[in-house]
């Protein structure tokens, strides 16, 4: 498609452009109408009036040290979970053995584990690293795994008649076959790396915008807690489009595998 | 050279952890104040304050030695020790209830005996459900048909919204301040008048084990503490000024608030002809029985071992 | 070359008879061996077990008057009948694939292996779809990739799982061309399945019969016709005698 | 394959059931021999004590208020995920302008919205049920959306040329074309849901595992509150299981895909 | 039945050649005409044309004498060059498709549409098989389920994409005694993409050769062969002289 590129954006996001003022627009009318008190949704100009009146803690401060929790929380995922992934298939019984802890794992509220988190990582940034990293984890795992057991048998099968050995196999059909699925898994997760990383941050800790929208929220600045939502949504989107944009590089180059 | 020197002169200072109960308010004034003036580092101190998740996650945290200083309630401390979680008082910091009933100021409620039939917010702690029965039936109620709602964090919005008709759990020095500022005027009704023992509302706890390994290093930061809490109370407004400086940092907190907080504080927290945080035997028996009547507790508590006075 | 005895296979164990039963086969070197079977009589499975893909339930497999008991694999080149291009890799790539899985010494340069396979492309006619995508290619074209992918393997023995069934007529000629101008210096030995009689004839110099019912044993015939041949003879009369031999052959068994 | 259910059962779970008495018994040991403390950590046998004695509310009272949650907020997520994620198929511009929504919805922690959904809903179960959908609308929605664009092109045009319309060839390709996906789905929903309820009774409530839960840890009784966990976690499994053999039933007839 | 004039199509505007160009083409009803081509040269693009499922450029296609500008789909049947079986359903399922989506009040009851599918599964030797999924199937038992499945829909002009192209000489010659004795009573119109020679002289009533350059024009072949014709008269002079012909026709353009 010679498509300029521009036209091209207007066509996919055109809606959602369109779409956002007129919901502005409607919240903050709902708001100054007195509908819904504005402690308990503010008005989206009073969101951005707070969020410039604390740009300087927000941005500085704490959007950097969550972003540096998600980002440590994200790649430890990621390694964790693929070698996991690779584990269970390649090795069937530890997929037997481990699957059901996954699941287990992911049943269990990790707020309620909070003294445990603290007891083993103390308050560093560990302990909110551990809990991205177990929000993180299980769609990698699982989407992985996935992908990997969708290798053909017969691609496997001329391979093998060509000599291949199993890491070969690996390489050549179960790798590229798994990579869409591994990429699902992945914006999975880091979409709920930023909520894992404001979990976190609520078991204590002095930054983060997570810490800061509690505090906020403690304090009833409605306002200022909306703003650091809004940033760590913003952060949520940038890390998920961060994430299209790497799967678009490296899939465009490749026929449909249909 | 100059920083080897100043790195060995720090290792003096033998360090001490002290989680808080909430994060950092007006409350806490005496413990920044004597970190700003150096009454810590005079004792040979270096504190590391901390903040919790979980108000119970500190006392679990001391008990396990993971910390050495928490603050928490007076009752909380008794009912860790009937789960066999190790740890002492060894100050009170607040000394009467901050925590009392409120009613919206222009709700038919004017006493506990009104609530009956009506909605009750508490904010997750069974104490507070406790609470809230004594106070009516002392009041002349019966409290079986009054509904205990557990509103977790959102005491203001639950009553705010009017999603309850009254909350417990509040206190007086900061949800009723942050309340009135949004236009909802409180009535708080005091528990001790209904009923319940005047308890400390905020004590400081150590964990038996770290009274046995550094009674000196407890008994130095009680009197740092002291030494700060007289400051805050001779000089409120420098007080305040030192927490925010500090709260500045990272999340500002509310000047007027803080301000007004301080001011109902500061009554409560003096220990008159006692020294600061001086801790009373007969408070303990009181709400000792209190709890035990409630069936909060088992009747196996020693009040004596549950507190100390350094 | 290859030689099998009494060969039996059936996929599972519950199953009431076997897919191959009794077949005994035997290739010399540089023969070129035409497989001709109705659907179903197992001609694929056939070349999955000399390929050891499978293991058969009884019997000897002997490639190059060795006895092949364990791992047979990367032993045989082998064609499978789905061409199985790899979708995300070009053409030149997907025939780069069995240089890859060569850990011996002799397998090359990987330049000199693409100038090879460049050359091979030009020949097939493929020239231009070097760093084409599998999905951008007609399935004629994708079954030439795959055949000449399996060239590529340099073994001795090929085993071709229907090359040219979904090749158009003329390029299928030209192929036969090609196959029957190189067959003299390529000193390969080949297995051909194929549902053409024709291109069997034209190719082979002898063909196996494989029975529809397992138990009725293959039959065997020899093409003698001079070799080299030429792509055209097929209205030489000889030619014409044993296609109508070959078919009587096949259909008296199935139209009585 | 004939082989006898159990023999498979074992061959299957059999590492798991293996692992699980090791873990119990070092867990156990780690706790007795006072390596953890029993307040951070109680010890199994401590936590089965408490769930006997709970047993009667814990298991009459807020594990059914739980399911109940679970089962509506699931059900609703089910249906309107399915819903969506169908229109985003049919009608691109609803996936142009609702997709950056979706994650939106994702990157914000629910708990910071807590008092809106006790505003909408007040104390009763539809604000957990509220949170329970949330949580587990977007796997349903995406990977529901992900497996009906699957549909193949060239079976959708030779049913176009039986004359099939865009409903028959929704009917007969798309939807079993989607199954697997929206299974995959579905298990990872039904996971999240369990966590989702927990964290909606935390915003207030009277009955539910997560009520419990948080009472007991305020009561430090923590064996209890470990009791209530294990029965989420448990809850989580059986549902999980459940959705794995709704799967098996549904698909075990058809050929592979491939 | 069915007319072509002046058929244009290139599949993208930027793309510098189109596939198919100026061509014309006529079919009278109850024809049976074979299109003869190289890979490639837009013989399943001409199909897809025909069906609807692609528009062309410019050009008009009459379908009954009618112009079909718009909707021309569910018109034809189209049986596709791969089988295209939907894997989820047995063989008896896949073959109600065309029943399915079929609106028409004739399009009868599902017992008998059951009924007559089994009877031709037992036509086609796939009896048995009525109950099986297709990747049960052997690559030849599928696609004569799905030739199958194209003969179900009913419709008076098929068109086939290389029907016979994966089935082994056998079938292939039963599938031609078969269509052979039937044709005169099916009364369908039959447009037929192969790329087997003899197979397309011996069916058909005339053979289309589309050119490998698409500006070349086609050209047209009449096979005067009498009908009923007999599946082994492939010995018959005139049938030999009629595929010389054939193939000097299309060689002498490959090699010149
Ligand atoms: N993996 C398998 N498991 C069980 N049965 C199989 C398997 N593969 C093939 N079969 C069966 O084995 C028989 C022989 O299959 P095979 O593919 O060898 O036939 P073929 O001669 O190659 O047929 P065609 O000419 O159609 O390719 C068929 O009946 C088929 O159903
Ligand atoms: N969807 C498509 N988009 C772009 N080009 C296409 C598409 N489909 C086919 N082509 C191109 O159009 C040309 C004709 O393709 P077509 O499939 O019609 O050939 P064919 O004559 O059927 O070949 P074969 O005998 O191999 O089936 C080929 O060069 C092919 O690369
Ligand atoms: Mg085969
Ligand atoms: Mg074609």
């Amino acid at each position: 498609m010679r498509r300029p590129l521009y036209k091209q954006w207007v066509h996919d996001y055109g809606w959602f452009v369109l779409l956002i003022p007129l919901l502005l627009v409607s919240w903050q009318s709902v708001v100054t109408l007195g509908w819904v008190p504005s402690f308990i949704i503010p008005a989206p100009t009073s969101i951005v009036l707070a969020l410039f009146e604390d740009s300087h803690l927000l941005l500085g401060q704490h959007l950097i040290a969550t972003l540096e929790e998600v980002t440590l929380g994200f790649l430890l995922s990621v390694i964790g979970g693929v070698m996991l992934a690779v584990g269970m298939h390649i090795f069937r019984p530890i997929e037997k053995a481990l699957y059901p802890f996954l699941i287990i794992s992911q049943t269990i509220p990790l707020i309620a584990l909070s003294p445990i988190f603290i007891m083993w990582f103390g308050y560093t940034i560990w302990s909110k690293v551990a809990i991205v990293f177990l929000t993180a984890f299980f769609p990698i795992v699982v989407s992985t795994y996935d992908g990997l057991k969708k290798g053909d048998g017969d691609y496997t099968e001329l391979l093998l008649t060509m000599g291949a050995k199993r890491w070969d196999i690996f390489r050549t059909i179960e790798i590229p076959m798994a990579l869409p699925s591994f990429f699902s898994g992945l914006k999975l997760s880091i979409v709920y790396c930023v909520v894992g990383a404001t979990i976190g941050e609520w078991l204590g800790g002095t930054e983060g915008l997570g810490y800061f929208s509690r505090r906020m929220s403690s304090n009833m600045h409605t306002d200022a807690m909306f703003a650091s939502i809004l940033l760590l949504s913003l952060l949520g989107i940038s890390l998920f489009i961060t994430i299209v944009i790497i799967e678009k590089q490296l899939l465009k180059r490749r026929g449909s595998t249909k | 050279n100059s920083n080897q020197v100043s790195t060995s002169s720090e290792k003096e200072l033998q360090e001490l952890s002290i989680m808080l109960d909430w994060y950092p308010n007006a409350i806490h004034s005496f413990l920044y104040t004597a970190q700003k003036n150096g009454y810590f580092s005079d004792q040979g101190l270096d504190v590391n304050i901390q903040m919790p998740a979980e108000t119970n996650d500190s006392l679990k945290l001391v008990a396990a030695g993971k910390i050495d200083l928490a603050l928490s309630y007076q009752p909380q401390v008794l009912m860790a020790r009937g789960e066999n979680i190790p740890v002492k008082s060894i100050a009170a910091i607040v000394r009467h209830p901050l925590n009392h009933l409120m009613v919206p100021a222009d709700a038919k409620v004017k006493s506990p005996k009104d609530l009956v039939g009506a909605k009750v917010g508490y904010s997750s702690i069974p104490l507070y459900e406790a609470m809230v029965h004594t106070m009516i039936r002392n009041d002349g109620g019966t409290s079986e048909n009054v509904k205990m709602i557990d509103v977790g964090y959102d005491l203001i919005p639950a009553i705010a919204t009017s999603k309850v008709d009254a909350i417990m759990g509040g206190f007086i020095n900061h949800e009723q301040l942050i309340l009135a500022k949004q236009g909802h005027t409180m009535l708080s009704l005091n528990p001790t008048e209904y009923g319940v023992p005047d308890y400390y509302e905020l004590v400081l706890v150590a964990s038996v084990q770290g009274l046995k390994d550094k009674p000196e290093l407890l008994s130095k930061f009680v009197a740092a503490i002291r030494e700060g809490q007289q400051y805050v109370q001779q000089h409120p407004d420098q007080a305040l000024s030192v927490l925010f400086e500090h709260e500045d940092q990272t999340s500002p907190l509310d000047k007027d608030i803080e301000t007004k907080s301080l001011q109902i504080l500061l009554p409560l927290m003096d220990a008159k002809e006692r020294p600061f945080g001086y801790q009373e035997l007969e408070s303990w028996e009181n709400v000792n029985q209190w709890l035990m009547t409630n069936k909060l507790l088992p009747n196996t508590i020693n009040v004596n071992e549950a507190f100390i006075n350094l | 070359m290859l030689s099998l005895d009494d060969l039996t296979y059936s996929y599972s164990q519950s199953h009431e008879s076997p897919i191959i039963q009794g077949l005994s086969m035997n290739v010399h070197a540089g023969e070129f061996i035409s497989i001709i079977g109705v659907s179903g009589s197992g001609k694929s499975t056939l070349f999955k077990l000399i390929a050891g893909l499978l293991e058969p339930n009884c019997c000897e497999i002997h490639i190059h008057g060795e006895k092949c008991t364990t791992n047979r694999l990367g032993e045989v080149a082998y064609m499978p009948q789905k061409d199985l291009l790899l979708p995300w890799r070009t053409v030149l790539d997907n025939c780069l694939l069995p240089w890859e899985f060569n850990r011996k010494p002799s397998r090359g340069h990987k330049k000199e292996v693409i100038a090879n396979i460049q050359r091979m492309l030009e020949r097939f006619g493929l020239g231009k779809y070097e760093h084409c995508y599998p999905n951008e290619l007609s399935g004629g074209m994708r079954q030439r990739v795959a055949f000449l992918r399996t060239l590529i393997t340099g073994q001795d023995l090929l085993l071709l799982d229907e090359p040219f069934g979904a090749l158009d007529a003329m390029t299928k000629k030209e192929m036969h061309r090609w196959l029957l101008e190189l067959w003299d210096d390529l000193f390969k030995t080949v297995l051909f399945i194929t549902h053409d009689l024709e291109e069997a004839i034209l190719l082979s110099d002898r063909i196996y019969l494989l029975p529809s019912e397992p138990d009725q044993g293959v039959q065997e015939m020899h093409v003698n016709l001079p070799r080299p041949r030429h792509y055209v003879m097929n209205y030489d009369p000889h030619f014409i005698q044993l296609r109508q031999d070959l078919e009587q052959r096949l259909y008296e068994k199935t139209f009585i």
